[in-house]
C-alpha cells in the first residue's frame, strides 16, 4: 500500500518562514508511515501539488452523511483520484465546539486520538463558522469517527439549507464589557433546534452569532442571520479617579484627540477639572471610550441584548449586515431565556414559509420589505431600526392615523420597559 | 398700440444683468476682498474688508408676493434710512446695506415701525422657502402663501431674535414635486391615495404612453373604459407619487379627502460639519386646513421648541436628532412613529441601521 | 367694469399677525381703482378665496410666449373664468435678476411703473429658481411688459425643457468666505447659452447654481443641474493670536466640543498652550470652524471651484444631490473662465443628445452609470467623486491593467496642478 | 467492525458541548464577574475580575490547518508551562489561561521555542480569516493556507508587537462568495470573466432553471447547442460574480488566466466609534501565483505600512482612510483608481460624493 512519495515542490517552498507551515503537518501525517492515514496524505499532498501546479481545484461534492442524520458532512470526493486513489474521498466531519471554544487538554488528546484512528489526523481549530473541521475521512470512516466523537459529548454542526454551528465570544468567561451570558443564550437556541441542524430543511443556511458587546468579537452583525449583540440601557459606569489617572498618563491633549473628539455622538464632554461629562442619552454604546479607558468607564447594571437580523456574505445581491430588529431585550431570568428561545423559533419558522428556495433571511426582508417582516414575526415598530425615517414622499399615507394609534400602544409597554416582541403574536398561516 | 401688430418688436438678448451698475458703493469697492464678519445684533451683519472698509446690512422679512406699493415703500426706506442700495437674499428677505453704524438703529426702528420684520440672521429663523400654490401654479394641493403667511405670524418672535442653536431654514411646497426644497422643518402636501381617473377627460387631453412612462413604478397601464381609450392605475403598486398629474390633469391625485400636509426634518443644504442631507419623514396625514393650517402650525412649532430647548450650540435640527436618536426625538415632540417612515423605496436598504448603534 | 368686490372672509384671516400679510397687498391692488389691474385683483381675489374654500387649485396652462421666444413665460387660464372674469388670464413673465440679486432703488421703481402699466402689480423677489416673478398679465399684455423690462436692460428666464434662471450667492459682493467671482462665473455661462433658455429644446430643465464655499447658500447641491462651489486647494490661513482670543471669550470646553470634536474628519487639535492644530490634507472643507471663528481662520489662497452634477427634487426616482464631478478647477483667469463655459457647454450638449425625454442629467447619470457619463463628458476619474470604492465584487476586470495605465496618465497631470477635463476631448457623435 | 452494518448506532443530539467542563477554573469561578484588563506586553492579556482574582492569557498563532503532533504538542505545552486549559479565538489563535503572572514568560519563551509566534493581542496584526481553497472545497479559486501562510511570514512581526495604530483583521477568500468575510485588509479571489460553459456537461449535470434564477442581473438563458439543451451568457450583462457556478459546475468561472486575485480595504465588524462598514476595493486583477503569491503580498504590506505610518491611534484601517481621504490613500501606497472603483451594481447612487467635502 506504501506508494511513492509524491514530489511536492511548490508546496516545499511553504515549510519555510516564521509562521507555523501546515505543510510541515501534513508532511509529518503522509510520514507517520505506522498510521492508518499515511498513504491517503500522501495522496492528498500529490493532489494539492497538482493545484499548486495548475492553479485549480479537483473535489466535487456528493452525498454522504452519519445514519440518522442528514447534514453535518462536506463529502469530497476527488476529480483525479486515478492519480491519487488512496485521498479519493475525503470527507469532513463538521463538529460543533464548547460554546466560546473553551477545552482542556484531556479533551483535545482524545479528539486527536480519534482522529488517528478514523481520520486523516488533520483537524481544523476552527472552521470560519466555529466548528471544528476533521478533514479527511473516507465514506466509511465517517461513521466510526462520528460514533466515537458522539460518544464523548459532541455532535456534528450545519451545512446545507440548515441551521448552522454557532459561535459565541469569549464574553462573560473572560471579559469585563460582557453583557450576557453567552454560553447559555448559544446553547439555549442551537440545543433548542438541532432538528434543524441535524435534518436540512430550511430554504436556506441560518446562522446565530452571540457576542457580548458591540465589539462583536465574533463579526456577528455582518455574518449570521440572527446576531445577539449584549448592551445595556442604564448609564455606563464612570470612575473619576481613574480618568483622571488615565489624562495623568496621557495628557490632555491625547485624552482630547482620542477619546472625547472619537465618540461619534459628541456624548463626552471633558470638564476643566479633568473629569469627565458623559450625555448617557446620547450614547449610543460604540463601546469606543469604554475600551480606551478599560478602568474608568465600564458598561450599566442593566443589562441585555440588541437582535439584528440578514447577515451574510456577497452571493448574489452583494453582502448584507443584519438590521437592528429587537433594540433591547432582558436575558438573565429563566423566562428571559425561554422568550428569547420562543423568539429564535418564530424567525426560524417565518424563514422556514417565506423565504424563496436559495434565499437568506436578510434577502427576503430587502425582497419583502420591513415592515412586511416586522408583522410576519409579531415585532413591534421602533426608531433604533432604521439610520433615519424615509428621505421620500412614496407612500401612500391614508391609513397614518390608525398607524399612530398603534404607536401608542407600544409606547405604553416601552414606558414599563418591556421589549417589542409582541407575546400574543399568532403567526399567520 | 396697434404698431406693434404691424412691426413686432426683437427682443435683445440681453440676458442676466451686470449687479455692478445697482451694488452699495462700499461692496462694489471691496469685492472680493472682504476679511471677516460679526453680527452685532439679531438682523444685523456688519463685515470688514481687508482694507478696514466696513458696511452693516440690516435684514428684514418681506411677504415675497408683493404689491407695487410694498415694494415702493421699501424703497422709500431706502433712500431715506439707507442708502438707496438693497439686496434680496435667497429666501427673500431684503437687505439694506449702509456704510456707517449709526444708520443701523433709525434704519431698523423705521422698518419695524413699517411692519417689516428685521431678523432672519444668524441662529434665527428666517423666512420660509416659499412656492406658489393656489395663487398661481396648476397642480398645488394647498397654498403656499397662507402656510408661509401662518407660520412666519406664529415665528415672528423667532424671526427677530437669535436664539435658536443654529439657523433654522424651513421649506413650503404646495405638491409633492418639492418647489421649494429640502429644509430644516419641511412642510409638504402629501397625496394620501392614488389618482382618481377622469376616463372621459383622457382621451383627449393626454398623451397615453408618456404618461404610463412617467410612473416610476410602472402602475399605469392603457385600459378601456366604456369604449374609451383611457388608462388605469394598479393601486397596489400606486407609491402616491403624483408624477402622473402634469402630464395628465385627469388623473385627479388632488382632493379634499386626499391631499394632506406632511412634516419632515433634517435636511440640510451646508456642508458644515456633516455632508448635505436629505429631509426626513416625521408627520403625515395632517388636515388641508385653510385659511391658518392650525394642524400644522402646532406640529411646526412642537419641533420647533424641542429643537431648540435640546439642542447644543451650532447643531442643525438633522445633526441633533442624530446625535439625540430618532427614539428621543419621537418622545420630545410626541408624535407617532409608524411603518410609513420605513423607507421602502429603491435602496431603502441604507437607511436600516445595519449597527449595534442604538439609543436608549 | 367695476364689478362687486368679492367677499374674502378666509383671506381675511391672514391679514392679521406680525408678518408682512400678501392679502394685503393683493387688496390695495384690488382697492386701487383707478389703475388697470383693480378689477383683475378683484377676481383674482375671489378665485383665490374659492380656492380657500374648497381646497382646489383652478388654474391651467395652455401657451404663451413673446415674440422670438419661445420660453420665460407661465401661462395660467383660469377653469373658473366663468365667475371670475378679469383674471381669467393671470401669466407670469419669469425676469433674471441682477446675479446676487443686486438693485437700487431707481430701478426697482422703474419695475414697479412697468408692471402697473401692463400687469397685476403683483411681484415676487424672487422665485425659488431666482426669478424676479412678474405675476398677472393678460395674453396681450404679456409682450408689452417684456417689451419695456427689455428696454432697461432685463430679459427673460427660463421655463419648460431648457436653460433655468441661475443663482448666485452674495459672495464676493460681501462675503469673506467667497473664493470666486460668481457673479461673473454665473453670467459667463447664463450668457452664453441664451439660446438655451430661450428657445427650450433640452429633453428637461438644466440649472446652474453659484455658490461661493461650501456654505452653499443657494443650496446648489440640492438644487442644481450643475452645481458650482468655491473652494481651496492649500492650507487655511490659522491667526493664532485671534484663535487664543476666541477661546478666551469662551473657553476651553466651549472650545473643544463646539469646534475641536465638530470638525467630521478630527483635523483640528487645541494643543495645551491654547494654540490650534490644523490637518490640513483631513480637513474636507466642510467651513464648520472658519463660520465659528471667523477673525481666526479664513479660506487659502489657492482659491477655486469644485463642480457637481446631478441635483434634483423628488419628481420619480426620488431626491438627488448633485455628484462631484470636477473637485477642483481654477477660475480666476480669463482662460479660466473660457475653460469653464467650454466645459458647460459640454455637459449641456451631452445632455442634450443622451438624456431621455423628461430625464435630469443626475437621473440619467443615474441610469447610464458614472463611469459612462464622465467618458461622455471627457472627464478623468478622481477618487473625490466618490465617498469610497465599491464594496460588492460585482464587476468585470479583465481590463484593470489598462484602466492603471491611464490612471498613471492623470496623475502626471495632477502633479502638475491641472484639472481633470480633458482638453483634447471630442464629444462622440 | 461488521456488527456495526447490522445494528446502525443512532446518535445521541447532545449539541453543543457545555464549556463549563473544559473552562479554566479561575474562569469559571469569574463567570460574568469580570473587572478590568489590561495587557503588560504583545501577547498577553490579564484580567481582573471583581473579587480581585487575576488572569493571564498567552496568545499564540497556529496554522489552523492542524496535524495532530501539532495538537498534542500544544497541549504538552499547556500542560508543562500552563494549567492545562486552552481555549481557541475568532481568528484560530490558541490561548492559554494562567492564574500566576510568573508563569507568563517561560510560557512565552517555550511556545516560541517550539514555533508558535507569541502575539495577536491590542494593536497587532492578528491571524489571517483562513478558508479552505484547492485542500477541500469544490469551488476554489486558490489556496487559502498558502495564502495566509506566506502573509503570515511577511507580517510575522507585526503579529508579535502591537505597533498598528489599532488591531488589523485581515481576510482571505478562496472564491467571491467571501467565506472569509470582511477586513480592514481582504484577500480574495476575483473572477474576471464571463463563466466558459461546456455545453456536454451542462444537460446532465445542472438544473437549469435553478441555474437561470441563481443569476442576480439575469444575464443566463436556456439555449440549444448542438441539438442539446444547454445555457448562454449575455456576457453584456454578467458582472462575473460567479453565483451559478456552484449549482452549476460546467459554467467554469475559474481558469489560469481569468482567475484573479483583489485587494479590499476598510471593512470592519466592531461599533468602535464608526458603524459596521464593508471592505472596498483597491486593487485588481493580481496574478494568483502559488506557491507564495508575491504580487499579493507586495500590495498587502505596501497597505499595512501606509497605515502603521499614517494612521493615528485608535484608527482602524477604515477609518484612517475616511479622513486623509481616497485621493491621499490611492496615492501613498501608490495604486491605480480606475473605473472599476466606482460602484454600478444597485444602490451605486448611495457611493456618490453628494457634497463639496472634498480631500485636497
Ligand atoms: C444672504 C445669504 C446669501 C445670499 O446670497 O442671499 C446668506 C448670507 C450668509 N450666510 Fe448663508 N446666506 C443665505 C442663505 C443660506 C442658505 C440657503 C437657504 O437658507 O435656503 C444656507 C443653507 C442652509 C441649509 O444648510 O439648509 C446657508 C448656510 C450658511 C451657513 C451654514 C450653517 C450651518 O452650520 O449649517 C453659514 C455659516 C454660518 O452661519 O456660520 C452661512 C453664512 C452666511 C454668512 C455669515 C456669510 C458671510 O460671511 O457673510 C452670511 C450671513 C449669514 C447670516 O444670516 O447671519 N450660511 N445660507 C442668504 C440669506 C438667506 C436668508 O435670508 O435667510
Ligand atoms: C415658481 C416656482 C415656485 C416659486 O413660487 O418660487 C416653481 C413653480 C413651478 N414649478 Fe418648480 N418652481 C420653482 C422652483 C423650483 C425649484 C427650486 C430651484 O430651482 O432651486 C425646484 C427644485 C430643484 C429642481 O430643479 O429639481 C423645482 C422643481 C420642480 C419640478 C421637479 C423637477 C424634478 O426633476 O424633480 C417640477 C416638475 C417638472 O418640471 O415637471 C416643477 C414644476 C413647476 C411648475 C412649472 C408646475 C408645473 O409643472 O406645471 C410650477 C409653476 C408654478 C407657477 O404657476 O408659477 N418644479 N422648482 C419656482 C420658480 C421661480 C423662478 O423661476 O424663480
Ligand atoms: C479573543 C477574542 C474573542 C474570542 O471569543 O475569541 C477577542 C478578545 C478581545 N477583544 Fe475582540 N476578540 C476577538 C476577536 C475580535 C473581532 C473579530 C475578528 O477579529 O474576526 C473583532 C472585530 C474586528 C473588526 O471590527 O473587524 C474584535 C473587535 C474588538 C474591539 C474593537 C476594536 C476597534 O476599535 O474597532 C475591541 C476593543 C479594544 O480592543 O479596545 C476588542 C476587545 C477585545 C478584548 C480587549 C476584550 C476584553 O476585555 O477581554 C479582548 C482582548 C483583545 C486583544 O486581543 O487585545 N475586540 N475582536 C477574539 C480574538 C481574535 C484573535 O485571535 O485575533
Ligand atoms: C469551511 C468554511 C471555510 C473555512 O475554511 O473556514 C466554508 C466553506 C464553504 N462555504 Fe462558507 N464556509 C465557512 C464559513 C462561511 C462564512 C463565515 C461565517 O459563518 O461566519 C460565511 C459568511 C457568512 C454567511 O453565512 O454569509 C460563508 C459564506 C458562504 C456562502 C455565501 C452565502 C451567502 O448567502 O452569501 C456560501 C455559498 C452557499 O451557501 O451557497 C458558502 C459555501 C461554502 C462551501 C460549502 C462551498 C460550496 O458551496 O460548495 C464551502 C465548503 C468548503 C469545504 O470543502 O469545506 N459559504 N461561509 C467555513 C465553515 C466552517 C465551519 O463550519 O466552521
Ligand atoms: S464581544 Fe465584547 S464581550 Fe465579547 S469578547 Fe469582545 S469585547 Fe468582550
Ligand atoms: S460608548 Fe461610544 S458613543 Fe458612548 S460615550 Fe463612549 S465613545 Fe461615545
Ligand atoms: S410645489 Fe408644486 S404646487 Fe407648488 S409651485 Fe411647485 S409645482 Fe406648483
Ligand atoms: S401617482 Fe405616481 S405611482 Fe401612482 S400611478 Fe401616478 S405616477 Fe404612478
Ligand atoms: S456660500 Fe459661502 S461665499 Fe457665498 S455667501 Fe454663503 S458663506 Fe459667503
Ligand atoms: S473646515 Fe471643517 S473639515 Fe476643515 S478643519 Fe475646519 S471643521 Fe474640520
Ligand atoms: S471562499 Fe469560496 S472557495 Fe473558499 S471555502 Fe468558501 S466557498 Fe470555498
Ligand atoms: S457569473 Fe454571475 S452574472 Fe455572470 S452569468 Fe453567472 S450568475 Fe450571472
Amino acid at each position: 500500500m506504501a506508494s511513492k512519495k509524491h514530489e511536492t515542490k511548490l508546496l516545499d517552498e511553504l515549510e519555510d518562514g516564521p509562521w507555523p507551515s501546515f505543510v510541515k503537518g501534513l508532511k509529518r501525517l503522509r510520514d507517520s508511515e505506522d498510521k492508518q492515514y499515511a498513504p491517503m496524505m500522501n495522496d492528498l499532498l500529490g493532489q494539492l501539488e497538482h493545484s499548486y501546479e495548475t492553479t485549480r481545484g479537483y473535489w466535487k461534492g456528493g452525498t454522504v452523511s452519519v445514519f440518522g442524520y442528514g447534514g453535518g458532512i462536506i463529502p469530497r470526493f476527488s476529480e483525479v483520484a486515478k492519480d491519487y486513489p488512496e485521498s479519493k474521498e475525503f470527507h469532513t466531519l463538521r463538529v460543533m465546539p464548547p460554546a466560546g471554544m473553551h477545552y482542556d487538554t484531556d479533551v483535545l488528546r482524545k479528539l486527536c486520538d480519534i482522529w488517528e484512528r478514523h481520520g486523516s489526523g488533520l483537524i481544523a481549530f476552527h472552521g470560519q463558522s466555529g466548528d471544528i473541521m476533521f478533514q479527511g475521512a473516507t465514506t466509511e470512516n465517517v461513521q466510526h469517527a462520528f460514533d466515537e466523537l458522539n460518544e464523548i459529548g459532541f455532535d456534528l454542526g450545519g451545512a446545507g439549507p440548515a441551521l448552522r454551528t454557532s459561535m459565541s465570544c469569549v464574553g462573560h468567561a473572560r471579559c469585563e464589557m460582557s453583557n450576557f451570558d453567552e454560553a447559555r443564550a448559544l446553547r439555549s437556541v442551537i440545543n433548542e433546534f438541532l432538528d434543524e441542524m441535524h435534518r436540512p430543511a430550511l430554504p436556506y443556511k441560518f446562522k446565530f452569532k452571540f457576542s457580548g458587546c458591540p465589539n462583536d468579537c465574533v463579526n456577528a452583525i455582518h455574518r449570521a442571520d440572527f446576531a445577539v449583540i449584549g448592551t445595556w440601557r442604564d448609564d455606563m459606569k464612570v470612575d473619576q479617579t481613574e480618568v483622571k489617572a488615565y489624562i495623568d498618563e496621557v495628557g490632555r491633549k491625547y485624552m482630547i484627540d482620542n477619546v472625547i473628539a472619537r465618540c461619534p455622538t459628541n456624548a463626552l464632554s471633558l470638564n476643566d477639572d479633568d473629569t469627565l461629562d458623559v450625555d448617557n442619552s446620547s450614547c449610543v454604546r460604540c463601546m469606543h471610550c469604554l475600551n480606551v479607558m478599560t478602568k474608568a468607564l465600564s458598561p450599566g447594571d442593566d443589562k441585555g441584548v440588541s437582535i439584528l437580523i440578514g447577515g451574510k456574505r456577497a452571493l448574489k445581491i452583494g453582502d448584507l449586515m443584519g438590521t437592528v430588529i429587537v433594540p433591547f431585550m432582558k436575558l438573565e431570568s429563566d423566562e428571559d431565556f425561554e422568550k428569547f428561545t420562543e423568539f429564535a423559533e418564530r424567525i426560524i419558522e417565518f424563514f422556514a414559509e417565506n423565504a424563496l428556495e436559495h434565499e437568506r433571511i436578510g434577502e427576503t426582508i430587502d425582497r419583502i420589505g420591513l415592515t412586511h417582516f416586522l408583522e410576519g414575526v409579531g415585532v413591534d415598530i421602533d426608531p433604533n431600526m432604521i439610520r433615519h425615517p424615509r428621505t421620500n414622499p412614496f407612500v401612500r399615507t391614508d391609513d397614518f392615523d390608525e398607524a399612530a394609534e398603534q404607536w401608542k400602544e407600544r409606547k405604553k409597554h416601552r414606558a414599563e420597559g418591556e421589549d417589542n416582541i409582541r407575546e400574543d403574536f399568532v403567526a399567520a398561516e | 398700440m396697434s404698431e406693434e401688430k404691424q412691426q413686432p418688436r426683437r427682443p435683445i438678448e440681453c440676458g442676466v444683468p451686470d449687479p455692478m451698475q445697482y451694488m452699495h458703493p462700499v461692496l462694489k469697492a471691496n469685492y472680493g476682498n472682504w476679511a471677516w464678519h460679526d453680527r452685532m445684533r439679531p438682523g444685523v451683519l456688519h463685515h470688514v474688508s481687508k482694507t478696514g472698509d466696513e458696511v452693516w446690512t440690516v435684514r428684514a422679512g418681506t411677504q415675497r408676493q408683493m404689491d407695487v406699493y410694498t415694494i415702493r415703500k421699501l424703497c422709500d426706506i431706502a433712500d431715506t434710512f439707507a442708502e438707496g442700495h438693497v439686496r434680496f437674499t435667497t429666501r427673500s428677505n431684503i437687505e439694506f446695506m449702509v456704510s456707517s453704524q449709526d444708520k443701523v438703529e433709525p434704519l431698523i426702528g423705521k422698518l419695524t415701525e413699517e411692519g417689516f420684520p428685521v431678523g432672519g440672521t444668524g441662529n434665527s429663523v428666517s423666512m420660509i422657502s416659499h412656492t406658489q400654490g393656489w395663487l398661481h401654479c396648476d397642480i398645488p394641493g394647498t397654498d403656499a402663501s397662507g402656510v408661509v403667511k401662518s407660520l412666519m405670524d406664529m415665528m415672528h418672535q423667532e424671526f427677530i431674535k437669535e436664539e435658536m442653536p443654529n439657523r433654522v431654514r424651513i421649506t413650503t411646497s404646495c405638491c409633492q414635486i418639492n418647489c421649494g426644497g429640502q429644509g430644516d422643518i419641511a412642510i409638504n402636501v402629501q397625496y394620501t391615495k392614488p389618482p382618481v381617473i377622469n376616463h372621459d377627460l383622457v382621451a383627449n387631453v393626454c398623451e397615453r404612453p408618456a404618461v404610463v412612462a412617467r410612473c416610476p413604478v410602472a402602475a399605469i397601464r392603457p385600459a378601456m373604459v366604456n369604449g374609451k381609450a383611457t388608462l388605469e392605475v394598479d393601486e397596489k403598486k400606486c407609491i402616491c407619487c403624483g408624477a402622473c398629474y402634469p402630464p395628465c390633469p385627469p388623473m385627479q391625485i388632488n382632493s379634499r379627502e386626499s391631499t394632506k400636509i406632511a412634516i419632515w426634518v433634517g435636511g440640510k443644504h451646508s456642508n458644515a460639519r456633516s455632508k448635505p442631507t436629505f429631509h426626513k419623514l416625521v408627520m403625515a396625514n395632517l388636515p388641508n386646513n385653510p385659511p391658518r393650517w392650525p394642524e400644522v402650525e402646532e406640529v411646526v412649532k412642537k419641533i420647533l421648541y424641542a429643537y431648540k430647548e435640546n439642542a447644543r450650540d451650532w447643531e442643525r435640527v438633522g445633526e441633533w436628532i442624530e446625535r439625540i436618536g430618532w427614539p428621543k426625538f419621537f418622545d420630545l415632540v410626541d408624535m407617532p412613529f409608524t411603518h410609513h417612515h420605513l423607507d421602502d423605496y429603491r435602496g431603502a436598504r441604507t437607511s436600516l441601521n445595519a449597527s449595534a448603534h442604538i439609543h436608549f
